[in-house]
């Protein structure tokens, strides 16, 4: 079926809804030939130089449509492959595995993985499947979405823009030298002083169904939202920014509670449809947030990072930092989508 | 053993084939259940490993037994279709199949002892029990009706039919549920008043179990 | 007035509508203080270490709304200062006069202007301004948008696309020591042999306004839009993206018609609303076409970097490389939007 | 001179704060003409222009003459407006405020003096001409009215209520103009049924210009 039968709700540039995926891992191959190579058998991306002897090996992997992530995060000092999935689905064991081999340069590999219940059971299959071919594997998983209770009742706290963090942390260990075990132990530090939470300001429209996931009404908002259409904590009338912010900076803070004092990456993220003039305003309300508890963003991130497709909305995340997690961040990076250094 | 003859690697096959079908034409059915609690892509999963499972079939010759066919489709759904019921129905499949081991044909009580090993694996894997609002509220029943009807004298005909109407009642029964689970479990209380797509799903998987065995006679 | 009081259709994360443009700034100031400092007074944005004794400095600006342009790409490497309008209104000769003394390190000042009446108009009267007060200003006009015939019959073509590759480009040549003359010769040769197209999918939403700035079908799609929502050429069906690539593609070559075997710079810029995944199945659509015709792009740009606020649509900008714009294209650059090398 | 008593200072302020009501009045209406066929701005940029106008004008003492205070008021719409109205409003009222000079008070022939420095500052800047489809097609029309009145005989306040009808013609003869000036010229044959904005607003300054008058008497 054409985009041109499919329209209604459907803005979008591409040919086949079911050939979105390839074809953009495609372009993002063509435009990147200096970082990454695309292996389109197995569906994943690789860093041009992957493996690299001696380092341990950096994987992520998820549903596509939360691009740049993974794949624009593949490159030197953060991820060496990605494994996307079809839009919003966890990619499968095979893929895993063949971009586990694709990078195990000898030291073990690890796999950064998203606290989603089909993330969760994938990987798991493929660090099987990789044990059987005698690589070592460490699993972390990224749970920071303070938005979902983490209780018996629930598959547990979802995964979300820490993840970005943890994989340019770890990356920058593991280009350090870190070995199998300190790259997981990083890795699982960014997570554990991480916290997150999202707000929609509208649905997004999948390819493959055409059409909004959830309807909003036109003055409302997803409070709490996940990086899939999941809907959130409540319904809520659209508030002023500055309301937005305070309520969002509490529930992350009433949970990661950090000493007064304390230093931090403040993290602006935009859902896909949100312009970079209103993270900016975002960004400026939560500084006035964190003032206000005697805490200082020493690092900071605003962009597009990691998104739900066409989805209006934000998320805030927030890092405890130390003198090793703010040397690490700062450590040269050289991807699609972030670089700095040399 | 009493009841209609036993089910071979035909059945097996019909039974693979019918699901495909059904799960295609329910695709955009069990997508929407998805978008109201998840993340709007069960259908295409499903499809999309059913139609990667029937080409498999092709590959298979006749001679192939039953539970090589089915941990072949199990290993099929593993590498196409990701998300969480990818993982899922692989493993029960394969369970299955393996449980089946290479005999040519086999009869109910060894369907009993296949359908238990997929349920043994999916809870293995998803840990999710009954009430959960998962796929597990329409297999679970399933086998219990299976096994009960065998056990009561019922042909294997009659004991899948009544399988089949359990599975059903399993998944309408997820609708007031709170899903503990999956995706569906971050809505807390506003994932209740809405069917579980993967109890759909697993009921449809049941009704073209039935339905193939039904064609034997 | 407060966004719950105007939501309907205004999906935004914003105070006052008036506030926009100012808190934003701030956010910039507060996320990027390595880089820049905010002049809110004059509402400038300046590179942190102003004005570089000796060097050319380089100024651009135009109305808001089309983020990280211009004030993204302050800092080093790139322009000295930019001066965002009121969203989509050109700033005002003030501004510009504030920002001109502030980055003239006596070597005199680079003004690069996008062809909009207002832009232009506002320009001329600073830089009038300027030469009262003995600085030496050079003005350079950008006009790429193929999609509006540059006749007398017009206010001339559009500056689009090209308007931040020139900044990229020019801001090198300043950073080299480049002088007067030789900055504003290289910035006129990037537009001289640069070319655009944009289309959109949908309308952008002001803050002032909170309702579309114009209605497109379900279906439709605005053939050669501008990045103010001004309409295009014509309004079309929605494409499938082979074909929309192939029509944009027709309509910068024909114009620019780069001779068989050239190099080429290739921009794909996201209009705000349409996410990374969709960008990248444009460019691969587009390598598809440069091979047709015998071009390579031997350099990328894949991102939102001009916007139009919110809005769903994307245009490519294709400029003809040789080993001079090559080099300063590569030459590192240190700004919130734009960050390589050292 | 004949036809009424001279402008001075006091019709300059009036003129200029009916200027800006009628302005923040039909502020919506005025950027729904731009949204049509340029960027939806042109109301909130001649409100915001005038307002602050409105402020600057408190700051002046009753004794600065009328030529001061438009080229005051010139200046602030430089300052403040941006877009292409800003420098042409700006640049239109300052050099009508310099054809007046620091006289206390003038005449019906310094008034066309003013207008036409007005209009010929509007020209060179934007080197439009009549039927491009700007705020040129109804200012010529009224300075051309305005002047034609009086040399009739007719007074002032006559001759300005002609002005301002006539710049309302202008106003709604850019309807079926193809637009060759400013934004609206991107759309080319688009252009053509739409009203002007700037041609909009300037009819509405031009009436306020004859109310103020008016309300001398
Ligand atoms: N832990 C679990 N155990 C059993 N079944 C589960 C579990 N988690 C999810 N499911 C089933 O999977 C279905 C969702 O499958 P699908 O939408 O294809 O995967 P995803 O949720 O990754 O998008 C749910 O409706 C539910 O029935
Ligand atoms: N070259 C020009 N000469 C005279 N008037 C012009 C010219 N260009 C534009 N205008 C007027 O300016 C009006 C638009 O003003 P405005 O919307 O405030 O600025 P912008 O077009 O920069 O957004 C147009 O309706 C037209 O009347
Ligand atoms: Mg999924
Ligand atoms: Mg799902
Ligand atoms: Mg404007
Ligand atoms: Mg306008």
């Amino acid at each position: 079926m054409s985009v041109t039968e499919t329209a209604t709700g459907m803005k979008k540039f591409i040919n086949e809804p079911e050939d979105v995926v390839k074809e953009s891992l495609q372009g993002l191959g063509a435009a990147h030939p200096d970082l990454v190579r695309i292996d389109l058998k197995n569906q994943i991306v690789v860093r041009k130089d992957a493996p690299v002897a001696g380092k341990v090996g950096l994987v992520s992997g998820g549903g596509s449509g939360h691009e740049p992530m993974h794949g624009g995060f593949v490159g030197k000092g953060m991820l060496d492959a990605a494994c996307p999935g079809e839009v919003f689905t966890s990619p499968v064991p095979d893929q895993m595995l063949a971009a586990t081999k694709a990078v195990d340069g000898g030291a073990g590999v690890v796999h950064i993985v998203k606290n989603y219940t089909g993330d969760v059971m994938n990987f798991r299959l493929a660090a099987e499947l990789a044990e059987d071919e005698d690589i070592r594997v460490e699993s972390v998983l990224t749970n920071d979405d303070v938005a979902v209770e983490d209780s018996l009742w629930t598959a547990g706290r979802r995964g979300v823009g820490v993840t970005v963090l943890t994989e340019k942390i770890a990356g920058a260990k593991a280009e350090a030298g870190g070995s199998l075990e300190e790259v997981a132990g990083i890795a699982r530090k960014v997570n554990a002083q991480g916290r997150s939470f999202g707000v929609a300001l509208t649905s997004c429209v999948t390819p493959a169904a055409g059409a909004p996931t959830f309807e909003l009404g036109a003055d409302e908002m997803e409070f709490g939202v996940g990086i899939h259409g999941e809907p959130g904590r409540r319904r809520e009338k659209i508030a002023p920014v500055a309301e937005i912010v305070e309520q969002m900076s509490e529930a992350i803070l009433s949970d990661l509670d950090p000493r007064r004092g304390s230093n931090l990456l403040a993290f602006v993220n935009g859902l896909g449809g949100t312009p970079l003039i209103e993270l900016y305003v975002i960004y400026n309300e939560l500084t006035k947030q964190l003032e206000r508890r005697g805490l200082t963003a020493t690092r900071s991130l605003v962009g597009n990072y990691i998104t739900s497709l066409d989805m209006a909305g934000a998320s805030i995340t927030l890092l405890t930092l130390d003198d090793e997690l703010t040397a690490l961040w700062d450590a040269p990076v050289q991807t699609p989508a972030l670089r700095w250094g040399t | 053993m009493q009841g209609g003859k036993g089910v071979n690697a035909e059945t097996v096959q019909r039974w693979l084939r019918a699901a495909a079908a059904l799960l295609h034409e329910q695709r955009d059915y069990l997508t929407q259940l998805d978008a109201a609690i998840g993340d709007a892509d069960h259908g295409t999963n499903m499809d999309r490993g059913f139609t990667a499972v029937l080409e498999k079939l092709e590959e298979l010759n006749g001679t192939t037994p039953p539970g090589r066919v089915l941990t072949t489709a199990g290993a099929t759904l593993i590498s196409k279709v990701g998300g969480a019921s990818g993982p899922l129905w692989g493993t029960a499949l394969r369970r299955a199949g393996r449980a089946l081991g290479d005999s040519e044909d086999f009869g109910p009580s060894e369907l009993v002892d296949a359908l238990d090993a997929a349920l043994v694996g999916v809870v293995e894997l998803g840990a999710a029990e009954e009430g959960d609002k998962t796929m597990v509220d329409a297999l679970a029943p399933a086998l219990r009706a299976l096994r009960e009807g065998l056990d009561g004298g019922a042909s294997l005909q009659d004991a899948l039919a009544a399988a089949s109407s359990a599975s059903e009642d399993g998944m309408k029964a997820t609708v007031p549920m709170q899903a503990s689970k999956g995706r569906a479990s971050y809505l807390g209380e506003r994932s209740i008043g809405h069917q579980d797509p993967g109890a759909t799903s697993t009921a449809l998987i049941i009704a073209a179990l039935a339905r193939a065995v039904d064609e034997e006679t």
